[in-house]
C-alpha cells in the first residue's frame, strides 16, 4: 500500500547512498523537485537510469550524486550539450562518472522486462552498430525456431524509482495520461518507489475504463508537489517552461555559475517552492 | 519569378517532397519534424506522423521543440508508452520512413552520434544514439537530413551509432537486416542515393545556384555524381510560405510559454 | 488503409482455405458474426488460433472448417464442454482435428512478440508441467545474464485476425474499450485482419489520451455488425446472453441436433440478423 | 445456534477466511471468485481481486459468470490487457494469492485439467490449463478449492498441467520455482496443508460433523493427519448470510440478463 508523506520523507525512507535510480519522464512529468530533494540530501554514489537525461541529471551530476549514468539520449533537448554531464565525463568534476550506454530501444525493453519480472529483455537491435563494443552488458540470444540472433540487454530492476505523475486518490493510487513514457515499467521494476503527483482528489471519478493507473498497492511513497515537473510539463496542469532550457546551457556551462545557481535555486529551497514556479504556466480551463 | 529563400529552406522543402500521403514517418525533432509537417501541410495531408515518445498520427499546428511536447499528444489519435512504442510500432515494422541525421556521417550513411575522438576520452561527447540504432534498421527506409559540410561528412566515423549501408554493397542483407536502410541524404547543397550496386551515396540532384566543386569541397570523401544529375527543383512560393508560416506560428507558440 | 466492406466481402478478401486465423475475444466483444460468416463460405483446413475456444470455435470447427486448434483453455464458460470440438479430436467428426496446446501466458506472450515482429517470446512458464511434453513448440533459451532457463514459443503470426471492437470513426480507426484481451496484438502480430464494429462514427471525440486506438493503416476490413459480438457482449452497448451459453450445452451434445441448429441459425441467416439478437439485450443509458 | 448450510458453503466460507485483507488475489470463477468476494464483504474489505481478464482491484456487486464479464470491468480500478496481466502482473510478482482447481489432484496438489487418459486418446478432454500453469508458480502462495472424492484425490495424475510441490521435499527450489506454492487444499470435507518436510499435504482441520474415516474413503491415496487437528468453525450466520445474498443477488441479475 502506497504511503502519502512529505517530499523530504519519501526521499528519506527510499534512497540510500549507492542505490540505484531511476527517475523517468519522457519530456513530460520529469521529476524535478524530487531531484532536488536528492541533491538537498546528499545522496552519493547513486547509479542513476534514465532514458534521456537532461537537466535533472545535469543538476544531481553536478552536484555529485551519482558515480554512473546508465542512458540512451543525453542532451538538453532542443538546446544542446549537457555541460555538468560533460564535465563529469571528460573531466571528473566533480567525480569521475561511468556511463552504460543503450539505445531507446534496449532502455524502453529493460524497463518492460524488469517490470513482467524476467532477468533480461529481447529484441532485435544493434545490428551494425559500435554499441556493444562499449557495452559488455549487450549480448545476444539465438531464437529456438528460426536461428535469428537478437540482441539483449539485462532488465532494470533499480532499487527505487521515482515519477512525477498528475493525481493520486485517497486510496493511493496513481494516475497516469498523455504522453506516458516508461514510468509505468520504471516504479513496477523497481523495489521502491517515490510519485510526487500534483494533487491528491478524493476519486478518480469518471474515466476511460482503460485508464493508466498504478494500483495503490505497487507504489511506494507518495508526496503532494505541485509544480513538481517543473520547468517539463503536467497534461492538464501546466505548460513546458521552454525558456528554462535556453537558460540552463548559460548556467551549466562554468562551473562556478553552477554552484550559485544551485545554492540559490536548490539548496536554499523547498519542495513548496515549486509551485510557485508554475503559476504564470497553467493551463487555462481542462 | 525567383524567391530568396535560405539552403536550410532548401534542404527542408526537398525533404519535404521526398514523403508521400500514405507514408508512415517516424519524426525526429528539428529538420524532420519541419520537413514532415510541411509535407502534412501541402502535397500529403493524410501523411502519418510518429514521435518516439508515443503520439501516433499527431498533427501539431506548431512544431514541438522536444519530442514529448503537450502539443503532439493534444493532436494524436492517440498516445501509447515508450515500450510500446518501440516494440510493436518501431520493432513491428509499422514505419514506412525514418529519419535520420547526425554530427558525422560517411559515404555508406553510417552514422555517428555518439562520441568524436575515441569513445573512452572524447574530444566531443554527443547526445548519443536515443531512437536512432533501431530506427535505422527498423524503418522501410531512411531519410537522412544533414547541413553539409567537412567536418561532419567524413571518410572514417569515430563511432557507427546507426547502421546505413555498412561497407557498402550487400552488407546489410549480410548482417540479416531486411529494410532499405538510407535511400536518400537531403543536405542543404544536394541530394544524394545509394548507388543500386556498391551503395555509396551518390549525388542525383543539386540544389539550384549550387555546384559540384561546392559540394565536394564540403564533402570528406570524394564524391560521386549519377551519370543524371538533376537539378533540384527551387521551393515554389507555396512551399516557402506554409514552411515560413509553420516556424512563425512556433516561434509565436513558444515565445509565448516562455 | 482500412477499408469498409460488408461482411461478406470482408472474409472473401481475407480468409482463404488453409489460412491460419486467430479470432479473438476474451469473452468480451467475441465475433461470432465474423465466425458464421467463415462458416457460410464453407472455409475449409483452417488453423484456428484462440486463447480461450468457446462457442465461436465450437460451431465453426463442427461445421468442419479447421483442421488444427492452437488454444490454451477450451471450454463453455460457467458451463462445461465443447461437444463439437471434442467429437473431433475424441471421433475425428466430421474431421480430424490436430492439437497445440499452450497456457494463457504462453499465448498471450505469443500474441505481444508477434506485434513485436519478433521470432519467439520468452516467459517464466510452463515449470513442472507436462505440456512441453506434448506440444515441442516449447523450447527454452538461457538468460545470458544470470543462467535462468526460461520457456520460449514460436511468435504468433496468424494469416488474418478476426476482431470485434465497439466503433471505427470515418478515417478508418478502430477503438476498443473495456476488456481489451489480446485483440490489438491479434491484429497486429497479423498480416491481415477483419474487424467487425457496432457502429461507424464520424468522430471518436473527446477521449482518453490513451485511448485503445487501432489507427487505420495498421486495420485491413472493416464491417459495420451490430450486435456482431452476440451472445457475448460490447461494452456500453449490450450485456452478454448467459442464456444462450447454457442452451448451447444441449444443442451441441448431438450431431444432429447440432446440424439442424447451425442451418437454421446460421447458414440460413445473415450478418445484419445479430442486430436482433442483442435488440434486448442492450445497456439503458452510456 | 446452529445454523443448517451446505458442504459447499463451508468450503467457500472456509476459503474465504484464509484470505487476509492485504491480499492481493488472482481469482477463478467459481468457488474462488465466491469465496474472494465473501472475504471482501466480511473480514477483508480493502482485499485486492484480480481477474485474468485484465480487471485490476474490481468490486464486483453480483459474482461473475465468466472471467470477463462486465460487471468485472465496470467495477474495477481498471483493467489492462492480457498480454499486459500475465506480463506485468502475473509474472511481475504482485499476486500473493492465486486460487486453482482441478479434475485431479495428487498427495503433493499437483493438479491437472487437460486430460483424463492418455494424452493422445483421450477418456475425457478437460479444458486445459489455461492460466494455471503459470498462477501456479507466479503468485506468492496458492489456494486449492475442490471437493473432494476418490474420482479427482488420485495416487497419480494422467497429467500435470500445474505444479504443486512436484514429488515433494524441495522439488518445487530445485526446479528453480521462488513462490510457495500450494499452502492450503481446501474441501468440502477438510483443510489440508503441505507437511513442513515432505510437502505432502496433510489434513490440519476438519469440518465439523465430517469424520476421518469420511476423508479416507473420499481420498486415493492413505490419508496423512497432522499431529493437532483441529474442528474447522461452523460458517458464522454473518457469512452464510453474506454468502447467500451474493448468491442470490447473483442469480437474479443473470437471470435477468437472459
Amino acid at each position: 500500500m502506497s504511503r502519502l508523506m512529505s517530499l523530504a520523507e519519501a526521499v528519506e525512507a527510499n534512497v540510500r547512498d549507492g542505490d540505484t535510480v531511476a527517475m523517468e519522464g519522457f519530456t513530460h512529468l520529469i521529476p524535478h523537485a524530487a531531484g532536488h530533494e536528492i541533491i538537498r540530501q546528499g545522496k552519493k554514489r547513486l547509479t542513476l537510469i534514465r532514458m534521456t537525461p537532461d537537466l535533472i541529471y545535469d543538476q544531481m551530476i553536478g552536484m555529485g550524486c551519482a558515480d554512473k549514468l546508465v542512458f540512451s539520449w543525453g542532451g538538453n533537448p532542443g538546446v544542446g550539450s549537457l555541460h555538468r554531464v560533460r564535465d563529469a565525463i571528460e573531466n571528473g568534476w566533480p567525480n569521475k562518472l561511468a556511463i552504460e550506454e543503450h539505445s531507446h530501444s534496449a532502455m524502453a525493453n529493460a524497463y518492460a522486462s524488469g517490470a513482467s519480472g524476467l532477468p533480461f529483455a529481447v529484441f532485435r537491435g544493434y545490428i551494425g552498430t559500435d554499441l556493444p563494443k562499449v557495452n559488455p552488458n549487450i549480448k545476444s540470444v539465438t531464437c529456438p525456431y528460426t536461428g535469428e540472433v537478437l540482441a539483449t540487454v539485462p532488465s532494470h530492476r533499480p532499487d527505487v524509482a521515482v515519477i512525477h505523475a498528475l493525481r493520486a486518490d485517497r486510496e493511493g493510487n496513481v494516475l497516469l495520461e498523455g504522453i506516458l513514457g516508461v514510468q509505468k515499467e520504471a516504479v513496477l521494476a523497481a523495489r521502491r518507489s517515490i510519485v510526487t503527483v500534483e494533487e491528491v482528489v478524493d476519486d478518480f471519478g469518471p474515466r476511460n475504463l482503460n485508464a493508466v493507473i498504478l494500483p495503490s498497492w505497487t507504489v511506494g511513497s507518495i508526496a503532494v508537489v505541485p509544480g513538481g515537473a517543473f520547468p517539463s510539463y503536467a497534461q492538464g496542469y501546466y505548460k513546458r517552461f521552454n525558456a528554462f532550457y535556453k537558460e540552463w546551457d548559460g548556467i551549466a556551462r562554468e562551473r562556478d555559475t553552477f554552484l550559485a545557481w544551485m545554492k540559490e535555486n536548490v539548496l536554499n529551497k523547498r519542495p513548496e517552492d515549486f509551485a510557485e514556479h508554475v503559476r504564470n504556466l497553467r493551463v487555462a480551463a481542462e | 519569378m525567383t524567391t530568396t529563400y535560405k539552403p536550410a529552406e532548401m534542404m527542408t522543402v526537398a525533404a519535404a517532397r521526398a514523403l508521400k500521403n500514405t507514408d508512415v514517418t517516424f519524426v525526429g525533432i528539428g529538420a524532420p519534424s519541419a520537413a514532415s509537417n510541411l509535407a502534412r501541410l501541402t502535397h500529403a495531408p493524410e501523411i502519418t506522423l510518429i514521435y518516439e515518445s508515443g503520439t501516433l498520427a499527431t498533427k501539431p499546428t506548431v512544431l514541438p521543440l522536444s519530442i514529448g511536447d503537450g502539443e503532439l499528444c493534444d493532436t494524436a489519435l492517440t498516445t501509447v508508452s515508450v515500450p510500446e512504442m518501440f516494440r510493436y510500432w518501431l520493432q513491428g515494422g509499422r514505419i514506412t520512413v525514418g529519419f535520420l541525421g547526425g554530427a558525422q556521417i560517411d559515404k555508406y550513411a553510417n552514422l555517428n552520434t555518439t562520441v568524436v575522438g575515441p569513445y573512452d576520452k572524447p574530444k566531443v561527447r554527443l547526445p548519443g544514439g536515443g531512437g536512432a540504432p533501431e530506427i535505422a534498421t527498423s524503418c522501410g527506409e531512411i531519410f537522412i537530413i544533414m547541413s553539409q559540410g567537412k567536418r561532419g561528412f567524413v571518410e572514417k566515423l569515430d563511432f557507427v551509432t546507426s547502421l546505413g549501408h555498412g561497407e557498402g554493397g550487400d552488407h546489410r542483407q549480410r548482417l540479416g537486416v531486411k529494410t532499405k536502410g538510407p535511400t536518400k541524404l537531403i543536405t542543404d547543397l544536394c541530394i544524394m542515393e545509394p548507388d543500386p550496386k556498391t551503395k555509396e551515396m551518390t549525388v542525383v540532384s543539386i540544389h539550384p545556384g549550387v555546384t559540384r566543386e561546392q559540394i565536394q569541397e564540403n564533402t570528406g570523401w570524394t564524391v560521386k555524381f549519377a551519370d543524371k544529375v538533376t537539378e533540384t527543383p527551387a521551393p515554389t512560393e507555396l512551399e516557402l510560405k506554409v514552411l515560413r508560416e509553420l516556424n512563425e506560428r512556433t516561434a509565436r507558440a513558444h515565445g509565448e510559454a516562455a
